[in-house]
């Protein structure tokens, strides 16, 4: 399979989603060229009827795209940094989510929101929240974090021809990472977790972002002797409770890493689920490791500080598999 | 260009329906046979009446948390809405809705919506739709004075004139936002809000069901034909309360005179049409009143259909806020 | 002590501040005559300089507070419906929460948003959401979820007299329910939750408007001879951690109700709390009775579908109780 | 009424800091020595200058993610705002908040603000605070033309006209919002959508003080006097990137020609207002030139300054975030 970057995938995943299906159209603030690279090339291709940047106005982009997407369209609308869907939150939060319900089921909503997340770059606390809770909280709408440039472009695609709004949440920093990509048309299934290392000791479920330094602290916990299975959701909603449960059950212990702030986190959600449905399993405590409950400062140091790190994961891994077992 | 006769008599028909509909809805929620608040539009039947006469029935409306009206003005069932306010399985969103979300896509009713403002981005968007299939449709965004405050307006004027969609604005003066006087929270003229934009621009007697009549078939005539937004405002006045059994909630307070309604009261714009179709000979008093009876007994055939209606189905919560996928 | 109502005591408190300290100020639509009656009288007595109608546009209310408390005074904020802090939210969650980390600690904001949440009088899918989570996870404001007219007068204070942004959310449909409220000045310090029934068998925590089911769901239980103890956070941020895992240390069980939606709630964050800091003391599973990831439903025997029930909690703990001892 | 010589001088030399300060910062991040974006003025020093020549320091502002024009123009210690871009403890946010966020309180600067239109409604408030409190103190919120479209800007026209607030907004029309031309997503003139509201609007050529300072005199007195709010547009160029390295993030792609750029320096605010001192006969050209050495002493300080400077606190992260409250 050939390499790709992750923004390539999602590139990708647009034009060929765009050539499929002539309904699907992109809107959003300089889409055009593209700040993150992702919707690169697609007005030459699909010219301005498809693309098109708009005004500066979240609050009505978002209820734009509702109002697009009831009445025929599939939208991509591109929001940039996640700190802006606050700004179009009104739409997302009371339309968006609720609308099919508050019909009766009417209408459809094939509508897909684009968004980058997360810090890591200094861009300080306006632009590096890491919203997945809120949105999931909503219950009306997808959660798509995808941590690989070949789950980018499958879920990306799968989040096009879906008939309900998908929230497709991009790594703002990791636009660079590149991974196997597989050829052809191939989407990638909402709801199916991905097993991105097994092991035997420990369960790390590792959200977006967070699956590079989990993956790299499982490579290091082995030296150590410790056998850690990674877990990758891809989606937050729908979530795949049941590989989650399913990993638990085989190793006893749970560690949760999610770029989010703590309170109310996925990671609290997952924490939750397994503290419910894989309680007789439990080996040990189940352990978050996230963000504290603060904004993300804009100093490199204390940005570093408030982040997750290979290296607190190391450490709560290890204490976890060492100490006393309590079963 | 005037509305022709028959026209003024189905528009008669119209608000009448819409009246005794209401009156209806007035003596049921007073008795607390009614869940839910229940937001009356009496007083303001010209406006919908006269505006949606100029549609069609694949053309778009987006209405308010006051939207009876205008969901019957755009050809909704009077039997499906009542079933939804009373909470039946019947009801035009299957008792999921409620009054403020009355909805039928089939007729272009975008629906109701519980959010002040929400209906701007929302038209904007099936605006943009017919724009770009070019299938001559045009949406219809129905506010309140009040509404004209949420910033989205000025956005979605934006957004519209700078694409030039088939949009009309249609902002209903009724005096007030909830309990309070729209003088006293609005700077200016709203409908210079407006003209800063450059599109035609009309203010006009909103309890004259003909002058408005013909400011909708201008504005609507220039949608359609590709020349952008357009502005009504229509000034009128909300007879009821801002919702049903107001008296409760204002618990002594006053925020108008009586005296005022009592002033509005001779302005009805359904005797003002009565009026005017017996001056012009074009139906007497006696065959007006007929139309009125025929009318009354729809209404009763509505309230007999939704009481006898089935109580929505709980589970259907489940099945409909997702298109296709579990919740 | 006297009984007073809920809302009775918000509008004491309201009171009471107002007099304690100039500074104080109130706005927000239609706080004037008071619709929901916790601001009612405030205009009589400090005039229109202190209490303000707004136009509709929370947007700016939310951002204006943060200006108006960065200069000076201590602002409450009504924002009616939970549902609208959505469309302010940019400015909260953007600005409000965020603001002070971002000065490097310049500012102070002693601001105070009121909204009134959940659901159970069919006001349907934008009247009734109870969105303590999303703040929750913003990090940078209070989260108050008074459940008796005791707690929301001191709570109230007490928030009046911080310097850091709180939201006090009041339960829309408990305004008339009473209990006893001290006589003269108190406050309630933030993060101290309080043991509302005290049991040996299971741990109840039950937040804002659950605290009423759960307590009458204790009732029933003990007449099963389950000794249930119910625990109310009564602020969710800060959260008294300590008496929560103190609870499960003494019972081993526990029960999370919480009227948000299940996907990220202060339910799963208060499990996942449980499942790391009390985890050798847990004997069962922890469960969680929630609102399941829907829209709120209007018709009333939907909506008491998804609501969490006394029957509901009597239902789970008797089988966690009764279910075998795993540990 | 026209600046006095002297006063002529001082924004010469205010304007010299502002750009030297940014070309230093621009060659800096050109060399990969600044985390985060930086997003330059160069080209608009006489639109922060002019205005805030005419404020007290007990005056109020709001700026935007460009903002270090605002700052220093408003009174901020370059050191300070130095240190803070390079990340350092002793900058004037301790290193928290970066480049968009720097804020100084006791200068009155609320701060730059990373959300574009985030300023429009904290500076409302900051003016409803100063009326409440008589203290005839004055706000002005900075903005851009491409902020020019979002709601909020509608809404604070509204509520500051309807209150009589101390308000002054100040749109900087520089042509661009990021690499979309403004022109290609503003319909109509900005200047019509504050005229809507009856207030003193003036649209001035941004690159001359001199208009700048008589338009700023004018709009700062009425507010001042109480009158309510006033507009400027000052029509200007953003000679910069959208951000320091923007060919990175272009690819390639283009949104301006260079010929436009070149024009536009020719129109040099600062060499203008140097042209019109020496003509004048209130300095020679030597004198200038002095100014501005003895301007890239006090720039050289800056750096040096920060520099030297340690790293910003990384547990000061959660000391700040609440007033005397843990996160
Ligand atoms: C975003 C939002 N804010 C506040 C409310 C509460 N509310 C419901 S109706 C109303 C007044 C609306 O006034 P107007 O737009 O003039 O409509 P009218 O009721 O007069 O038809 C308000 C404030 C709401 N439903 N949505
Ligand atoms: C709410 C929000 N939406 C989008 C952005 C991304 N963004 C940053 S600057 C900018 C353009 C702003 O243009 P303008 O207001 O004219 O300011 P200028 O950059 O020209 O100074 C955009 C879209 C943002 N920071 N905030
Ligand atoms: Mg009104
Ligand atoms: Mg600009």
């Amino acid at each position: 399979m050939p390499r790709k970057r992750y923004i390539q995938a999602i590139n990708e995943a647009l034009f060929e989603e765009m050539e499929r299906d002539p309904k699907v159209i992109v809107f959003g603030e300089d889409v055009e060229l593209a700040i993150f690279g992702d919707t690169r090339g697609l007005l030459e291709r699909f010219g301005h009827d498809r693309i098109r940047n708009t005004p500066i106005c979240e609050a009505t982009l978002a209820g734009m795209a509702v109002g697009a997407a009831v009445t025929g369209y599939h939208v991509v609308l591109h929001m940039m940094f996640s700190n802006f869907i606050y700004t179009g939150f009104d739409a997302i939060a009371n339309q968006m989510a609720k609308l099919r319900l508050m019909t009766g089921g009417q209408i459809e909503l094939p509508l897909t929101v684009i968004a980058g997340y997360g810090g890591g770059r200094s861009t300080a606390a306006q632009h590096s929240d890491t919203p997945h809770p809120l949105l999931m909280n909503l219950g009306g709408v997808n959660v798509l974090v995808p941590a690989t440039p070949a789950d980018a472009k499958g879920l990306l695609k799968q989040a096009i021809r879906t008939k309900n709004p998908s929230f497709f949440l991009e790594a703002s920093g990791r636009g660079g990472d590149s991974g196997e990509v597989p050829d052809g048309d191939y989407t990638v299934p909402f709801g199916r977790a991905a097993i991105a290392r097994a092991g035997a000791d420990i369960t790390m479920v590792a959200i977006g972002s967070m699956l590079k330094p989990a993956l790299s602290a499982a490579e290091k916990l082995n030296l150590a002797g410790i056998d850690a299975e990674v877990v990758d959701p891809r989606t937050l909603v729908p979530l795949d409770e049941q590989t989650i449960v399913g990993s638990i059950e085989k190793t006893g212990r749970a560690i949760l890493v999610d770029e989010a702030r703590d309170r109310c986190s996925a990671a609290s959600h997952i924490a939750a689920i397994i503290a419910d449905k894989a309680f007789s399993s439990l080996k040990a405590p189940i352990k978050r490791v996230t963000v504290p409950n603060v904004s993300m400062p804009y100093a490199p140091n204390a940005e570093s500080r408030v982040l997750p790190s290979e290296d607190r994961i190391v450490q709560i891994a290890t204490d976890l598999v060492r100490s006393k077992q309590l079963a | 260009m005037n509305p022709t006769n028959e026209q003024l008599v189905s528009l008669f028909e119209r608000m009448t329906l819409i009246r005794l509909m209401e009156e209806r809805l007035r003596a049921d929620a007073g008795a607390g046979r009614l869940p839910g608040a229940v937001h009356l539009y009496i007083g303001q039947e010209a406006v919908a009446a006269g505006v949606c006469a100029n549609l069609d029935e694949t053309d778009w409306i987006t209405s308010t948390h006051r939207g009876h009206g205008h969901f019957l003005a755009k050809g909704g069932d009077p039997k499906a809405m009542m079933a939804e306010i009373w909470g039946k399985r019947t009801g035009i969103c299957k008792g999921m809705g409620g009054s403020m979300h009355v909805a039928d896509l089939s007729k272009g009713i975008l629906g109701a919506n519980g959010i002040v403002g929400g209906g701007f981005a929302i038209a904007t968007g099936a605006a943009l739709s017919a724009k770009l299939s070019g299938n001559r449709r045009v949406a219809v965004a129905f506010f309140g004075d009040g509404a004209a405050n949420q910033g989205v307006f000025m956005e979605c004027l934006n957004v519209s004139t700078l694409w030039q969609l088939p949009l009309v604005f249609v902002c209903e003066y009724n005096h007030f936002c909830e309990f309070t006087p729209t003088v006293t929270v609005t700077a200016g003229e709203i409908a210079d809000r407006a003209r800063a934009f450059k599109i035609p621009c009309e203010v006009v007697d909103g309890n004259d069901v003909v002058a408005v009549w013909k400011a909708a078939a201008q504005a609507i005539e220039w949608a359609r034909s590709g020349k952008g937004p357009a502005f009504i405002e229509a000034q009128t006045y909300r007879i009821q309360g801002h919702l049903e059994s107001e008296d409760l909630f204002l618990a002594g307070g006053k925020y108008r005179e009586k005296q005022e309604i009592e002033e509005w009261r001779k302005a009805d714009p359904i005797s003002r049409l009565a009026k005017l179709l017996v001056s012009m000979g074009v139906r007497t008093a006696v065959q007006l009143d007929d139309i009125s009876t025929k009318i009354a007994g729809i209404v009763e055939d509505a309230v007999r259909f939704a009481e006898a209606s089935e109580p929505a189905d709980p589970e259907l919560t489940f099945e409909v806020m997702f298109a296709g996928q579990k919740p």
